[in-house]
């Protein structure tokens, strides 16, 4: 009785073996499983999600414009003062003074890319862009200037 | 801490070794002190605080918007249910109505999060006991889940999608059909994973009676999650004290009364596939209706505590919020699962191999900035 | 059958036409250092690369795919890479053991490599007791180890080389038992011997399954002798980070991790000599038209064959399994196989007494 | 088990507790000196709170609380029992002799806020270094070097 355990229990551990290195043998002979993804060759096809959050951008059209307001609703939003929004008084074409963005800050450096401030912004001045490949040499350059050179807020938006 | 002359003075021969702040089997910056004699661990002393951020502190100067996204940082592994438990909390106080699209859509989610967990734990495990290949195939999957969680969510990792009152944008259209596809394909693979791990005789002796906690212990030590329900502790926070749509679902609470570490394996394994049944019920039948509750622009809870469980991949996640009536907590407390469970790691650990250490740790499961937080 | 032998021994006539015969020996000596050498960097860098190769392609990766082609190159990469690194000694490590250490362990492995036969007449040193000579010089390689371990003054280290001494020497004996089985069935120690005896067909054919059993406990011993997965508890990185290599750096760890190829390469080329006929082709008994058919092919590229089977083998091994924990490794040793073995060469033992093999 | 069972037996070991319904645990507050006794008698018949899931702590500025959330794994019912600790002279006994969990718990307690726990097998700085000065989770904490006032 002992000899027949003490062989079946070989036997077994043998064929538990077995069915691992049958698994890995599975793959080995199939190249086709292989999931690598050979990253900087294959940027031209690689698309991230839309919804993918890879930093912080303020669209502008055409005109330059955008839709900021500078109400400064990201900034309360942002978890790590990541943003800071510079206001100045314009006037209006009736001569009141308005409030407009002057300068949008946002530290990509501190940025954890929660979404906080896409989602607090009421005009949807701001959105997450795809670019994922942020590595720098200065890290200064991690802060940046969102509203382009001379762009103005488009009309109609409050 | 232990000085040089006292280890040189040791009379009885025993050998004290760090093991970590770095070390491949810690996962992250955990130190242990093993004190050894010969292979036989005498005593485990775990030191943390490696990778502590004082999240808590942090919490008290954000609003109830914000601190949700500071406690994707601690368990990053299941993001999504720390997140599920912070918006849980502020509704609780806030008194929140979450519809009940976001309630599945919440679910589907942790659901996800928890396999994405597990088929980390799993690969990361097998690594510990020595064979590299299952970490490869795990990520395989895990991938699928992430690319998910991508489309949807906008990130990988940590996540930030649950917010006070739902979710914060709605599913992608290819959403239910992608989780479908995964699901297909996720259980063609757990085979492969038993006939790779579970079955293999090598693993079964590694950890068949390895790293044993009885039942009184694990009570009293505070286990929660796979590590109290493999010593038979039944303590799954989803069937005790459901939340959300977790009382419409039927699943198994998966129970062992082994308690050592082939048993938290199991549990692990048994988990992933409830997971996967409770997702089938609610892919299908995610109602219409708004995604997120119509909320205050400044969230305030009254004046009070608020205690919320939930049951992330690892155990039992509390959230603690003591409120003042203000936009920021007063007093913010983590009850993280892994903290608990690696209190009973000595105790688990006492007696056996320095293998042994490494198989009883692999199925803890150990999330470092979840214990030091 | 093709030989090496003409050019062997025109290099030997030619070379004793002109000069005194201690002079021969040392032209001979040189050449065959000069080519030992090159074999072990060549050897070490495609055995690397293997192991690479294979262990991603059954992780479904890639591997190594930048530096020429299918990465070929990376291996030499990384060993000039390590070759410019900086060799640290570490502050309380015996310093003369601590870098005598990787010295030992390499000329173990390249010792053990003499009586080894690659080809049809193309042998370093046919001793008499060949096989006897490779089963004493490898158990040799453990005193490197322990001597790596002791002398780093790295708990890790000592663990690891302590592991390794019980393991090594434990095994010795599965894998001596299997070995006999061989030497019982031919009748000598010696390699050229032992490879003529399978002239009609392979000893793991032959001998029936005994001899099968014997294979598998060699291969086995062998995995284990060499310190790979899963019998790699000296260096178990999960555990003791990388146990008694820890504190090597540079070149040093360059040396003991190609002496760890070379190692896996020595026990295969044995495994292949003895159960799978070295260099002989696939002969089946007395098959003429056949026989004479495989003898076209080259007996180096048979030996190789042979011998880069069972590495990967090994290398199968080495990416499926969990790694055993101590006492196991000692229970599978002295509880299954050793009683087995011992019992398999009692039956091998009758086999050739009443010549029941092929 | 009702709340008015529990509070009468409260009430018989601490005539001092006093008792908070409207939060969603079942609270009781008491002085830190009672805390020990109380323990043992919640942790044994008939209530069986074998299960302490949560220590912490908070700080009021004029005093501590120490907060343990308890629950048993026959009944499943929690209750919260608060503490009051002496801000001056932060001093409780440890129950990590009833739950070995605290043992941790009290230590990571002790290291953020300073509170003393009386007959700790091991209090020691946990999270922090051993030389670290102060305790970060009290209100009046002021790190210059590492916090950000924004």
């Amino acid at each position: 009785m002992f000899i027949k355990e003490y062989i079946s229990e070989i036997a077994k551990a043998t064929k538990s073996l077995w069915t691992g290195m049958r698994l890995t043998g599975h793959y080995f002979v199939r190249p086709k499983t292989v999931i690598t993804q050979q990253y900087p060759d294959n940027r031209d096809t690689l698309k991230m999600a839309d919804r993918f959050r890879g930093e912080v951008i303020m669209p502008h059209d055409a005109d330059n414009l955008h839709a900021c307001t500078g109400c400064t609703a990201c900034e309360l939003a942002c978890p790590n003062a990541t943003i800071k929004v510079i206001t100045k008084f314009e006037l209006t074409p009736e001569n009141k003074k308005k409030k407009a963005l002057d300068t949008f800050v946002y530290h990509l450096d501190m940025c954890t890319l929660c979404g906080l401030c896409v989602d607090a912004c009421p005009t949807g001045a701001i959105q997450m862009g795809q670019n994922f490949e942020h590595s720098v040499y200065d890290r200064s350059t991690l802060t940046k200037k969102l509203n382009k050179p001379g762009s103005k807020i488009r009309e109609g938006v409050e | 801490m232990y000085t040089e002359t006292q280890i040189i003075n040791n009379s009885n021969d025993e050998l004290v070794i760090n093991v970590g702040p770095q070390h491949p089997a810690t996962h992250g910056v955990l130190h242990l002190v093993i004190t050894l004699q010969g292979e036989t661990i005498k005593k485990v002393e775990p030191h943390l605080g490696y990778i502590h951020r004082s999240i808590e502190k942090m919490c008290e100067s954000l609003t109830y918007r914000q601190f949700i996204c500071a406690s994707s940082r601690m368990d990053y592994l299941s993001a999504h249910i720390n997140n599920h438990a912070c918006a849980l909390t502020v509704e609780k106080g806030a008194q929140i109505e979450v519809p009940q699209r976001a309630q599945y859509i919440r679910v589907i989610m942790d659901e996800l999060t928890r396999i994405a967990s597990h088929e980390l734990w799993w690969g990361a495990m097998a690594m510990d006991l020595g064979a590299f290949t299952p970490f490869f195939y795990a990520f395989r999957e895990r991938e699928v889940i992430t690319e998910i969680m991508e489309e949807t969510c906008g990130a990988r990792l940590t996540m930030n999608y649950m917010v006070p009152g739902g979710v914060m944008t709605d599913i992608h259209p290819d959403f239910q059909k992608r989780v479908k596809e995964f699901i297909q394909l996720f259980k063609s693979k757990i085979d492969e994973y038993d006939d790779l791990v579970t079955n293999n005789i090598i693993f079964q002796n590694r950890t068949k009676g390895v790293g044993h906690l009885s039942k009184e212990d694990a009570i009293s030590y505070g286990c929660t999650g796979a590590v109290a329900r493999a010593s038979g502790v039944s303590c799954d926070i989803r069937k005790l004290y459901p939340y959300d749509i977790y009382d419409k679902v039927t699943f198994n609470e998966i129970l062992e009364t082994a308690g050592d570490s082939f048993a938290r394996y199991m549990i692990r394994m048994g988990e992933m596939r409830e997971s996967i049944k409770i997702i089938e019920q609610l892919i299908d039948n995610i109602p219409e209706g708004d995604y997120q509750a119509k909320t205050k622009a400044v969230l305030k809870l009254p004046k009070g505590d608020f205690y919320t469980r939930v049951e992330t991949a690892r155990g039992e996640l509390g959230v603690y919020i003591v409120s003042e009536g203000a936009a920021t907590p007063y007093r913010i407390k983590f009850r993280s699962p892994g903290f608990s469970n690696l209190s009973a790691l000595d105790q688990m650990a006492r007696g056996g191999k320095i293998g042994d250490l490494m198989a009883t740790m692999g199925t803890l499961d150990l999330v470092i900035p979840d214990i030091d937080r | 059958m093709y030989s090496l032998h003409a050019i062997t021994h025109s290099i030997q006539d030619w070379l004793s036409a002109r000069l005194s015969p201690v002079w021969v020996l040392m032209i001979e000596s040189i050449i065959v250092i000069v080519l030992a050498i090159g074999l072990f960097a060549v050897l070490g860098l495609i055995l690397v690369w293997l192991e690479r190769k294979v262990a991603a392609h059954m992780q479904i990766r890639l591997g190594p795919n930048r530096v020429g082609p299918a990465g070929i190159f990376q291996t030499s990469a990384d060993t000039l890479k390590l070759i410019l690194k900086e060799g640290l000694t570490p502050d309380g490590a015996d310093k003369f053991l601590f870098n005598f250490a990787p010295f030992v362990v390499m000329i173990v492995a390249m010792l053990a490599l003499a009586p080894i036969a690659f080809a049809n007449g193309f042998q370093i040193w046919d001793i008499n007791i060949g096989v006897l000579y490779v089963s004493a010089i490898s158990s040799l390689s453990v005193i490197g180890i322990l001597i790596a371990g002791w002398a780093s003054n790295n708990k890790y280290s000592l663990l690891g080389a302590m592991r390794s001494g019980a393991q090594i020497v434990s095994y010795e004996l599965s894998a001596g038992l299997s070995i006999l089985t061989i030497v019982v069935l031919t009748g000598s120690l010696q390699i050229s011997d032992i490879v003529h005896a399978q002239q009609n067909g392979w000893w793991l054919f032959k001998g029936h399954i005994p001899v099968v059993i014997a294979f598998i406990i060699f291969i086995i011993a062998a995995t284990a002798e060499t310190n790979r997965a899963p019998f790699d508890l000296a260096e178990a990185e999960s555990e003791l980070t990388a146990g008694f290599h820890t504190e090597y750096s540079g070149m040093k760890f360059a040396l003991f991790f190609l002496a760890e190829y070379i190692n896996i390469f020595i026990v295969c080329a044995i495994g292949a000599t003895l159960f799978l006929g070295g260099w002989m082709p696939f002969h089946i008994g007395d098959w003429a038209q056949f026989n004479h058919v495989m003898d076209y092919i080259p007996s180096s590229i048979w030996f190789f064959g042979k011998t880069f089977f069972l590495i990967f083998l090994i290398m199968w091994f080495r990416w499926t399994f969990p790694r055993l924990r101590v006492d196991q490794l000692l229970t599978l040793e002295w509880k299954y196989l050793l009683p087995i073995s011992l019992f398999n060469l009692l039956l091998v033992t009758v086999i050739a007494i009443m010549n029941w093999h092929f | 088990m009702t709340n008015e069972a529990i509070k009468e037996f409260v009430f018989n070991v601490v005539p001092s507790a006093t008792f908070d319904e409207s939060g969603e645990f079942f609270t009781i507050q008491i002085d830190a000196t009672e805390w020990k006794s109380l323990a043992t008698l919640l942790r044994g018949v008939p209530y069986n709170f074998n299960y302490l899931f949560c220590v912490t702590c908070i700080d009021w500025k004029t005093h501590f609380t120490t907060v343990y959330h308890l629950t048993s794994t026959n009944h499943r019912r929690a209750i919260v029992v608060k503490a009051k600790v002496d801000r001056n002279d932060p001093l409780i006994e440890t129950v990590s002799d009833i739950w070995k969990t605290a043992e941790f718990h009290e230590r990571e307690v002790f290291d953020l806020f300073g509170v003393r726990f009386k007959n700790h097998p091991d209090l020691r700085r946990l999270i922090l270094t051993d030389d670290f000065e102060g305790y970060p989770l009290r209100k009046d904490f002021e790190d210059a070097v590492n916090m950000i006032k924004l």
